[in-house]
């Protein structure tokens, strides 16, 4: 076993986990998180390739995101309305998150996933403690605060307005060049106070 | 060699294999080479590449051999054998005008321009057992056959290329155009990299029917024929013979031909379509590995019962045709039940004796 | 570049010869091909993204039969990691001639370590059963699935069934309960009893007994479930509500073996094989989890109702 | 064959021949494409004098493969002469398998069924009626 194949699957094994618990931060291997798009290319490597197309959005070094996962995986490009996979530059979609497709009632899992590429430094004060996450994978009537500091409130609020009719909408990733990733999938129930 | 007590199962399983090979191979006759099997049974070797979905006549030959006859065994150790080899590309689409025949029928006129030209059949045989061929001796079999060369020698060979007798029809306007009542859009669908859905594409269609078990194809399509579907069908053309198959070189990017598959063509005309718009016949298609002309006749006739608006048998359902008709899936599910299911079953013993008991046991088990 | 001239006296090996034919019976790591293992991994994401959704695939064939186990070999395969742990088991039974079967296959392609010890698997893949020791967060527990639509037994067609799933009618299915307690007083569901789960998709467990149904319910670890010949992917994570559909006056209940004990450990806790030892029809019973039951019996064997927990919770 | 060609030194086996598979895809008679399923191919790729050659030939064939990429890859260097006799090998090949086509054409043609056919005219195909 290659080691590229061994830490695709070793990756893999942990969105798995934060897939199905989440809320919860785990560790990706991001080959020593040089580059910011380190943990973002090691989801790439770990998901992509032609047979899904992807969509590069956000503020600054979206060319360059597009260019180097096109690069390593030969995924095909699409626009946002379409895109299998929708990588986002920073952790503010701008409103992108709502045109990303949803899914339809008979095939549901045709909705998106997002991948929200977060600088390492968090970006001020944490609100995550206004956030309130429950449904499968998270324990306690009560619920979770995400554990995944800087991500913020109104991020939170776009992911609960798409996913509002629930089996429809999009699954969320979100991780950090030193590899932390946190998952917030569509089953996942969102309250801001 | 002592036998080591090795718990459950795993010693059954390999004695079990142990005793089929001696089945297969304990017997006095010589072992049979793959070659043997692709010359002398080559319509088992074409019908099991057909259903294994793999064109590859050596090792289907090898895998009847494997499976001691058995097609649906040979089959299915093809078709697990793809999985373990890239995928290198796809051809250029390949159109069957260009097939270089050696077979070629049609029953819907007495003559076609270019000849009924028969081919190697036995169709016009009595099926009486040849008890020569018991102990058939090769040099007089060489013989006749070198003999027939001869006579032949002087003889044209066959033109390239044969007028396909739909396209005379199609030119008269008395062929339906274009093809109604398939899936949500036309698209090219490839069903070893997506699951089937309904309506199902009709790429994916004639995938799945090509890749079908004959037997399953020909009982259903025979059900239709009988009365069970409204297809009266007449052979626009069958065809045998072998396809170039070209390929872009990833190299040089130039489009080659790099080899020939055998194949046969059915193409089944029958009673007008819809009532709506202009009387025309409609058409049903059929394509398949090797010789296999029960099948690809299967295949057609199918192919246009699944045309029908308003399905009123089960061969003129999509849905029910086509998640019926592969034979690995169909041969592993039914003999899945060979598997334990004494933990079902126990279950299913608990249900029925508290059924018999009539009452419900009082709530002494937690829920 | 151009290659630097060889010198002449000698001329290199005939390097063609030693680049060999096509490699025979050398497998990629765990068998499928990096892009078959990459679609399987996407769609099991979206599968636990949607809990009981069942998520189409592009299921490969196998050197296994199709029914015998395709759908969990080809989630094992996709998962499976040089320190995984992998325990397969059958009809609760790691002897079982199929079980036997795909380890032997598994650690083939991959050299992964084995064991029947449920607590020392990180992969666990089962056909009919789910082990009586509850599952820790970091295991995995692939079910081999036949059917995966739990409608199946009331609407033939797929296309039907997608459609009352898009609209969460699953009326007829209440009507097939229903009409068991007009006939039976019971209703006569064994195995593969229809769940709801996360209070939207009605899901088939595979075909576990009652008696393992509400292990599922709210449970430590993450289920996936695959049916390889009908190429569905679905997952029950772990704290997810998984509900049998029951009528307030007719609650769900779990198979009942009336008090008997295992005959090798003792214990009344476990789902039991009844076997019938002779012509007369004498009866013995002996734990569906032979593992476990091994371990209890080397414990001392069960005193009184003890087991791992007071039976299912 | 493949001997001589690499004893000149200057032939080198860029991927070893391996099997593959390569889906066919073929159109029906409503020009509708499809998948007929795959065939087996064996393909190689050889460079000489820093030109890349790709050989691709259905079935298990691993030295034709190669022998085919060594033969692109000779001509893409423009020094075809060094195959030498390889072109009279490879027109052989392909004569012993024009001789057969002609040869299984031949027999076809002998089960041409002739019908005791009226003078030939056109059949106005028409007239048969809808």
């Amino acid at each position: 076993m290659d080691n590229s194949d061994r830490r695709n699957q070793k990756n893999y094994r942990s969105l798995l986990q934060a897939m199905s618990r989440p809320g919860r931060v785990f560790r990706l291997d991001a080959l020593g998180a040089v580059s910011s798009f380190a943990a973002a290319m090691a989801i790439g490597e770990c998901l992509l390739d032609p047979e899904v197309s992807l969509c590069v959005i956000g503020n600054g070094g979206v060319s360059t995101l597009q260019a180097v996962l096109d690069g390593a995986t030969q995924v095909r490009t699409e626009s946002l309305k379409t895109a299998d996979f929708i990588f986002v530059c920073g952790v503010r979609s701008q409103g992108g998150v709502r045109l990303a497709k949803r899914g339809r009632l008979e095939f549901p899992e045709e909705g998106a996933t997002l991948v929200y590429c977060m600088d390492s430094l968090p970006a001020g004060a944490s609100d995550r403690f206004r956030v309130r996450l429950t449904g499968p994978g998270i324990t306690g009537k009560g619920g979770i605060a995400p554990e995944m500091r800087g991500v913020p409130v109104e991020e939170f609020q776009e992911l609960m307005a798409v996913n509002a009719d629930y089996p429809l909408g999009v699954d969320a990733f979100f991780v950090r060049p030193n590899g932390e990733v946190m998952a917030l999938p569509r089953s996942t129930r969102i309250q801001v106070r | 060699m002592g036998y080591v007590a090795v718990k459950g199962g795993a010693a059954a399983i390999e004695n079990a294999e142990k005793f089929s090979l001696a089945r297969r191979a304990g017997g006095a006759s010589a072992l049979l080479k793959p070659e043997q099997i692709r010359e002398q049974l080559h319509l088992a070797v074409d019908r099991v590449m057909g259903e294994g979905s793999l064109y590859a006549p050596d090792l289907a030959a090898l895998a009847f051999k494997q499976a001691a006859g058995d097609t649906f065994e040979a089959a299915f150790i093809l078709r697990s054998y793809r999985t373990t080899l890239p995928r290198l590309g796809y051809s250029e689409p390949i159109a069957t005008s260009g097939m270089r025949v050696i077979r070629r029928i049609s029953a819907a006129f007495k003559e076609i321009p270019g000849g009924q030209i028969l081919g190697p059949t036995p169709d016009y045989t009595l099926r009486l057992l040849d008890f020569e061929l018991q102990d058939e001796s090769a040099s007089r079999t060489r013989q006749r056959i070198r003999q027939l060369l001869q006579e032949v020698q002087l003889l044209d060979p066959l033109p390239e290329r044969f007028p396909k007798v739909v396209e005379m029809l199609r030119r008269e306007g008395l062929l339906v155009r274009h093809r109604h009542g398939s899936g949500d859009g036309d698209g090219l669908v490839d069903i070893t990299r997506q699951a089937l859905s309904f309506p199902a594409a009709r790429s994916a269609q004639l995938q799945t029917l090509a890749r079908g078990e004959t037997g399953g194809l020909l009982a259903l399509a025979y059900s239709n024929m009988r009365g069970y579907g409204s297809v009266h069908p007449v052979i626009g053309e069958l065809r045998v013979g072998f396809l170039p198959v070209s390929y872009k070189n990833p190299g040089s990017g130039s489009v080659e031909c790099i080899g020939e598959i055998q194949v046969t063509e059915a193409e089944v005309i029958s009673r007008i379509a819809g009532a709506e718009g202009p009387a025309v016949f409609s058409l049903g298609y059929g394509l398949c590995f090797g010789h296999n002309e029960t099948k690809a006749i299967a295949m057609a006739v199918l192919d246009r019962a699944m045309a029908c608006e308003e399905p009123v048998a089960p061969s003129e359902d999509q849905e029910f045709v086509l998640t019926h008709v592969d034979g690995i899936e169909s041969m592993g599910f039914c003999n899945h039940y060979k598997l334990p299911h004494y933990v079902t079953f126990q279950s299913e013993l608990d249900r029925l004796r508290n059924i018999q008991i009539g009452q419900r046991p009082p709530e002494d088990t937690p829920s | 570049m151009k290659p630097s001239m060889p010198s002449k006296a000698i001329p290199p090996p005939a390097d063609w010869r030693d680049s060999g034919p096509p490699a025979r019976g050398h497998y990629s790591y765990a068998f499928l091909d990096e892009g078959a293992k990459r679609e399987i991994r996407r769609k099991m994401l979206k599968a636990v993204a949607i809990p009981g959704c069942q998520v189409p695939f592009g299921s490969r064939e196998m050197p296994i039969a199709r029914g015998w186990g395709t759908g969990g070999l080809q989630l094992t395969l996709a998962l499976i990691g040089p320190d995984d742990v992998l325990k397969v088991i059958d009809q609760g039974s790691d002897d079982s001639v199929n079980a036997v079967n795909i380890k032997k296959f598994v650690s083939r392609v991959t050299g992964v370590a084995v064991t029947t010890d449920t607590r020392a698997a990180s992969l666990i893949q089962t056909r009919h059963r789910v082990p009586e020791e509850p599952l820790q967060p970091h295991q995995l527990l692939i079910f081999q699935v036949p059917i995966p639509e739990p409608l199946r037994l009331v609407e033939p067609s797929e296309r039907e069934t997608r459609r009352m799933h898009a609209e969460a009618d699953y009326s007829r299915m209440w009507l097939y309960l229903y009409e068991d307690i007009v006939k039976f007083n019971e209703i006569t569901v064994g195995a593969r009893y229809p769940v709801l789960v996360n209070r939207r998709h009605l899901m088939d467990p595979s075909p576990i007994p009652r008696w393992d149904v509400a292990k599922l319910n709210q449970g430590q670890a993450l289920c996936l479930f695959c049916a390889g010949r009908e190429k569905r992917i679905y997952a029950v994570p772990p704290h997810t509500e998984v509900e049998p559909l029951s009528f307030d006056d007719f609650a769900f209940r779990a198979e009942g073996f009336g008090g008997r004990r295992c005959g090798r450990c003792g214990s009344t806790a476990t789902y039991l094989d009844e076997v019938i030892d002779d012509a007369g029809g004498g009866r013995s019973y002996s734990c569906s989890d032979t593992a476990y039951c091994e371990k209890i019996r080397r414990r001392g064997g069960a005193r009184g109702a003890d087991g791992p927990g007071e039976g299912p919770a | 064959m493949l001997d001589r060609l690499w004893s000149l030194g200057e032939f080198r086996v860029q991927r070893a021949p391996r099997a593959g598979l390569v889906m066919l895809t073929v159109r029906d008679s409503f020009d509708t494409p499809f998948h007929l399923g795959e065939v087996l191919v064996s393909e190689a790729e050889v460079v000489f004098d820093g030109h890349s050659g790709c050989g691709t030939i259905c079935g298990d064939e691993p030295e034709r493969a190669l022998l085919l990429a060594a033969v692109e890859a000779a001509e893409h260097s423009g020094r075809a002469a060094v195959l030498g006799d390889i072109g009279e090998f490879i027109c052989r090949l392909e004569e012993k398998s024009s001789k057969e086509r002609v040869r299984s054409s031949k027999l076809a043609a002998a089960t041409a069924v002739r019908f005791e056919s009226m003078k030939k005219e056109t059949v106005d195909l028409g007239s048969l009626g809808g």
